[in-house]
């Protein structure tokens, strides 16, 4: 018989941090402590509290730096509610990895430029870091990332490691400042207009809630960004993550398996629907 | 019933819903004087009776509990006024329609207990093991669903 | 008096307030269905038989509460839901145009009897139709108790019975769905947070599903047996709802929803209602 | 091999008695109007007709209700356990022509990478004897989709129940191994039987043209008849359990204490929830969105992927909607829009 193929496989969590005040991360190895899994950067697996679901979750850790997998999960369901209750040593269920991930190859020798909001920069930190431990093979890499409030961006701890990578630029933004802040103020639509990045030679990933990404599409292809090199991550609700159980698909793309990321030029040709 | 005897009856699983404003305070006098209770109960603090809705009992019943108890104030003492006027209707209907599939018509109780009375508490505890003992386990047990979180 | 129904429900599309005229048209395999007509073109479609089973007042919560009005076209057992519906602020009086049909019993799908849904039927009283198809009263002839019911059977008989019945049950939501009482947005059955019901296929989370349907349908359901017919498996759901109307009838004197303008009998209650829980144990 | 042989009526117990020392034998089984296929033997009788069971043939292969594995969780140990789909072999009696072509519909989503296991096991293990189907129900329009009713492609043995005699062919390996199993019942028909069977012609509406709908379903999308059909649609899921083609399902968990288990179960495109998620979002809010869904993936979204139409034509859809809504109607209407 075939691998069983809805059954995860236990794996334990050996930490969790905090990274805002609803979001934490979770460094999660097999059962031995190691973690020989294979994925591409924007990939996502299932993860399973047993007893009360799965739900799937993007892998927000690079491949280079392997031993274990990382996701960045924001308490908003059963599961994640869950999955927000256990603790370090205690045991949870993955499965996959599922999907496509992001053009890594066609990546390579281009500029990047990554626009995240909020708990957006989860599936775009795999690649970011992945890009970084590989930063020969790139050109200049920009980020800008933006949340609500200084206290709800992801990840601070490694603004600086990124900051200070060579050729490598971080903007953050936020709608709201609080006391302490310095950065930029505003929206990130607004702030990426600012920045003007030219289009040549330059992809562009972005990720964020609906609603920013429906601007930032729109303003990167007022600045001339063709759709071919605009790439995004959808998000719609899977079970099985392997085209079968009928519920993410977009017409007869199928999300957890034709994406999770798509570029804006084949989203053009989706029935809106997502 | 000798001793003996009682130790080979079937000791039922009892789930029961008290309200904070008599029954459990009932339960606590029957605590404080020392009166004996089974350990079959599972108690449930409610702030009314009429907090219990009738899902909660078809569930628990329907999953293989082996029976339901609700305690209120006596009517015309409900803390909120008028609660457990409400409860006493939906009981009914609720007994109405185990008969309606002849079955759990035992297995579901409801009394009214003060907060004073921590006797007739631990009395109707007692009573209430003893007769679902008789009855046996529910034969939905066997066919259980799931208790989830 | 197709004419005439035809002829209410132009004049109706007329109206510059019409929103659509809710009736009955020719369905697949000789049936009928309901008819949305929007068109003063499209009155032909309309039609009026025996075979109208079902109780199109169910589609008014789906309309937006709003100024245009809706024409709708109902039979005794439908304007007693509509009455409910407007009871229960899901549905205001001055938004419908309400058709009476005099109906004086449905047919029994494909035989040349009265459906056993129509007996026990009570027309509601002092209702204000806006127009009628003929006089608008109970018809004579269907108070019998001829169908079927649970009264005569044992306990272990009822188990019995439901345990087979409840085994058909596909889960499909039918019986739910086509309910005019079920107009909650969000259904305690489909809530996740808690989870009531699994979708295990036992008896016990069939027996939780069509408990809760009865137990909200207290004091609420007119009898129509819409369930009944929208059930795929022919599950005998129409029984359950009698049996306990028929309780609240002997219990507290409530005739049924929609019979006059009170409330449901759980959300009121009597100092002296009957007690049966003060004693001991009997 | 592909020779008509013989039964008597009287020998049908026995030849099943036969059949069940090495398979576990299912049937359809008619109590009250009520026909389900169950397994033999139970209380009812074997139903041997061409009205439809209720619930398709997809039953035995993508179950109601199927374990998926069992847990144990104890602090930091873990034991889960896969379940086993089936642990003998079946053969099915008088399943009907368009069930069994819904399988191959289902056999694109289940045995396409990567391929469902138990799915896969259930497939090889079943054996299906068809019923030779004139298919005259007055719902029926198999033969719009290219099945032939009295011969099913996909078939293990063909059952034909003409004049006073049950007749038997096989038509693959599987169903030689069956009606070598019943030898003893089986001898030669006669002349007469021969010319009868032959004369069986199928019945059904031919004239659905779903060759017409076009698959693009950019050009559907937008189409009125989604908000006409919505108004009318209750959003209950009959269709979608009853459907043959049908396989959308859920994953649930269940737990007492440390231990539990997770099973697939049928879901329904038409439920509210099937979409939403938990931040609250549902990409299809509205009946229109969902009652779009379930036709459009039938007819243009499964076409594109697998080339074939998702619609075996069995019409139980439309003749057990509450509401009269059918494929076979808005097929006719798709392809009379395309002019």
């Amino acid at each position: 018989m075939k691998e069983p193929l809805l059954v995860p496989v236990p794996a334990k969590i050996e930490s969790i941090r905090t990274l805002t005040k609803d979001t934490l991360l979770f460094k999660v190895t097999e059962m031995n402590g190691n973690s020989t899994f294979i994925y591409n950067p924007g990939q996502f697996m299932e993860l399973s509290v047993f007893g009360v679901g799965e739900s799937p979750i993007s892998i927000t850790s690079a491949p280079t730096r392997p031993g274990f997998l990382e996701f960045a999960i924001r308490e908003v369901g059963s599961v994640t509610g869950a999955l927000h209750n256990l603790e370090a040593g205690d045991i949870i269920g993955i499965r996959g990895p599922f999907g496509n991930g992001f053009p890594i190859e066609e990546m390579k020798g281009k500029n990047i430029f990554f626009i995240a909001g909020g708990i957006g920069l989860a599936p775009l930190r795999g690649l970011i870091n992945y890009m970084l431990d590989n930063r020969k093979e790139f050109g200049e890499i920009d980020i800008l990332y933006g949340a609500r409030t200084p206290e709800l961006l992801c990840f601070s701890d490694e603004f600086e490691t990124w900051k200070k990578a060579p050729r490598t630029h971080l903007h953050l933004t936020v709608d709201t400042e609080s006391p302490g802040w310095n950065g930029h103020i505003g929206l990130v639509p607004v702030l990426l207009k600012e920045l003007a990045l030219p289009p040549e030679d330059r992809i562009a990933i972005a990720c964020g809630p609906p609603v920013m990404i429906k601007f930032t599409l729109a303003v990167l292809t007022a600045m001339g960004y063709p759709g071919e090199r605009i790439m995004t991550t959808l998000e719609l609700k899977m079970k099985c993550g392997v085209g079968k159980c009928g519920r993410c698909n977009i017409g007869s793309t199928f999300v957890c398996t034709d994406g999770p990321v798509f570029r804006f030029s084949e989203l053009k040709e989706l029935p809106q629907e997502y | 019933m000798s001793s003996e005897n009682k130790s080979k009856a079937y000791q039922p699983k009892i789930l029961v819903f008290a309200c904070n404003w008599c029954s459990y305070a009932g339960a606590d006098m029957a605590g404080v004087s020392r009166l004996q209770m089974p350990p079959n109960c599972r108690v449930i603090r409610v702030m009314c009776s009429a907090r219990v809705r009738p899902e909660m009992i078809l569930s628990a019943l329907f999953k293989g509990i082996d029976a339901v108890l609700v305690l209120g104030c006596h009517p015309g003492d409900c803390h909120y006024s008028e609660g457990n006027y409400y409860t006493r209707r939906r009981g009914i209907i609720l007994k109405k329609l185990f008969d309606a599939f002849g079955m759990m018509q035992e297995r579901f109780q409801i009394r009214w207990i003060s907060a004073a009375e921590g006797v007739r508490f631990s009395e109707t505890i007692r009573e209430m093991v003893e007769r679902v003992a008789r009855l046996g386990p529910n034969p939905l047990g066997k066919d259980h669903g799931r208790f989830t979180p | 008096m197709e004419d005439l129904l035809r002829k209410l429900a132009n004049e109706f599309l007329q109206r510059p307030d019409a929103e659509c005229f809710i009736g009955y048209e020719e369905g697949p395999n000789g049936s009928v269905r309901p008819a949305f007509i929007r068109r003063p073109e499209d009155i032909h479609r309309l039609v009026w038989n025996q075979k109208c089973y079902p109780n199109l007042t169910a589609y008014l919560p789906d309309f937006p509460k709003q100024k245009r009005v809706i024409g709708i076209t109902v039979k005794g057992c439908d304007a007693r839901a509509l009455r409910e519906l407007i009871r229960a602020h899901q549905v205001e009086r001055h938004s419908v145009y309400v058709v009476g049909l005099p109906c004086t019993g449905l047919k029994t799908p494909g035989e040349d009897r009265i459906a056993e849904r129509c007996f026990g039927c009570v027309f509601p009283e002092a209702f204000q139709y806006d127009a009628a198809l003929g006089p608008m009263k109970t018809p004579d002839g269907l108070a019998r108790t001829e169908y079927e019911t649970l009264d005569n059977l044992s306990n272990k008989e009822r188990r019995e019975f439901w345990k087979l019945e409840f085994e058909k049950c596909i889960r499909c939501d039918a019986c739910r769905k086509i309910c005019y009482a079920c107009f909650c947005p969000e259904c305690i059955l489909d809530s996740t947070q808690p989870r009531w019901l699994s979708r295990r296929q036992n008896l016990g989370e069939k027996l939780f599903f069509h408990s809760v349907r009865a137990l909200h349908l207290v004091g609420r359901c007119i009898g129509c047996g819409e369930c009944e017919r929208a059930c795929p498996a022919g599950v005998r759901l129409m029984l359950l709802n009698r049996y306990l109307q028929k309780q609240l009838e002997d219990l507290f004197g409530y005739r049924g929803a929609g019979i006059l303008e009170d409330a449901p009998p759980l959300l009121t209650f009597l100092r002296d209602d009957p007690d049966p829980f003060t004693g001991g144990f009997e | 091999m592909m020779s008509w042989q013989r039964m008597d009526r009287s020998d049908l117990p026995a030849a099943i008695s036969v059949l069940q020392e090495k398979w576990d034998v299912f049937a359809p089984v008619k109590r009250g109007t009520d026909i389900r296929i169950r397994q033999q033997p139970t209380d009812g009788k074997i139903f041997l007709g061409q009205t439809k069971p209720l619930l398709p043939l997809k039953m035995l292969f993508l179950p109601e209700v199927e374990d998926l594995f069992s847990f144990t969780i104890k602090g930091s140990t873990s034991d889960i356990i896969p379940a086993e789909p089936l642990t003998r072999e079946r053969v099915v009696f008088g399943v009907l022509g368009c069930d069994i072509a819904a399988l191959e519909i289902l056999d694109h989503v289940f045995l396409g990478e990567p391929v469902d296991g138990s799915y896969n096991k259930r497939r090889e293990q079943t054996t299906l004897i068809a019923i030779a189907c004139t298919g005259d129900g007055a719902e029926c329009f198999c033969t719009s989709l290219g099945i032939n009713p009295l011969e099913p492609v996909g078939a293990d043995v063909l059952f034909a129940d003409v004049g006073n005699g049950y007749f038997f062919k096989a038509l693959s390996q599987k169903g030689k191994r069956m009606t070598e199993t019943l030898r003893a019942f089986l001898k030669k028909p006669s002349e007469k039987e021969l010319t009868d069977l032959s004369a069986l012609v199928p019945g059904t509406r031919g004239d659905i043209s779903v060759d017409r709908v076009p698959k693009d379903s950019d050009r559907l999308w937008n189409l009125p008849i989604w908000e006409d059909l919505a108004r009318r649609c209750l959003g209950c899921g009959v269709c979608t359990v009853i459907c043959p083609t049908c396989h959308c399902f859920d994953l649930e968990d269940e737990r007492r204490g440390s231990s539990g288990k997770r099973f697939r179960s049928w879901d329904s495109c038409m439920n509210t929830s099937f979409t939403k998620m938990a931040s609250g979002e549902n990409p299809r809010p509205t009946k229109r969105e969902r009652i779009r869904q379930r036709f459009l993936h039938k007819l243009s979204y499964y076409p594109i992927k697998h080339g074939l139409v998702a619609c075996v034509g069995c019409g139980r859809c439309s003749a057990r909607c509450p509401v009269g809504i059918g494929i076979d109607e808005i097929i006719v209407e798709l392809a009379e829009m395309e002019g």
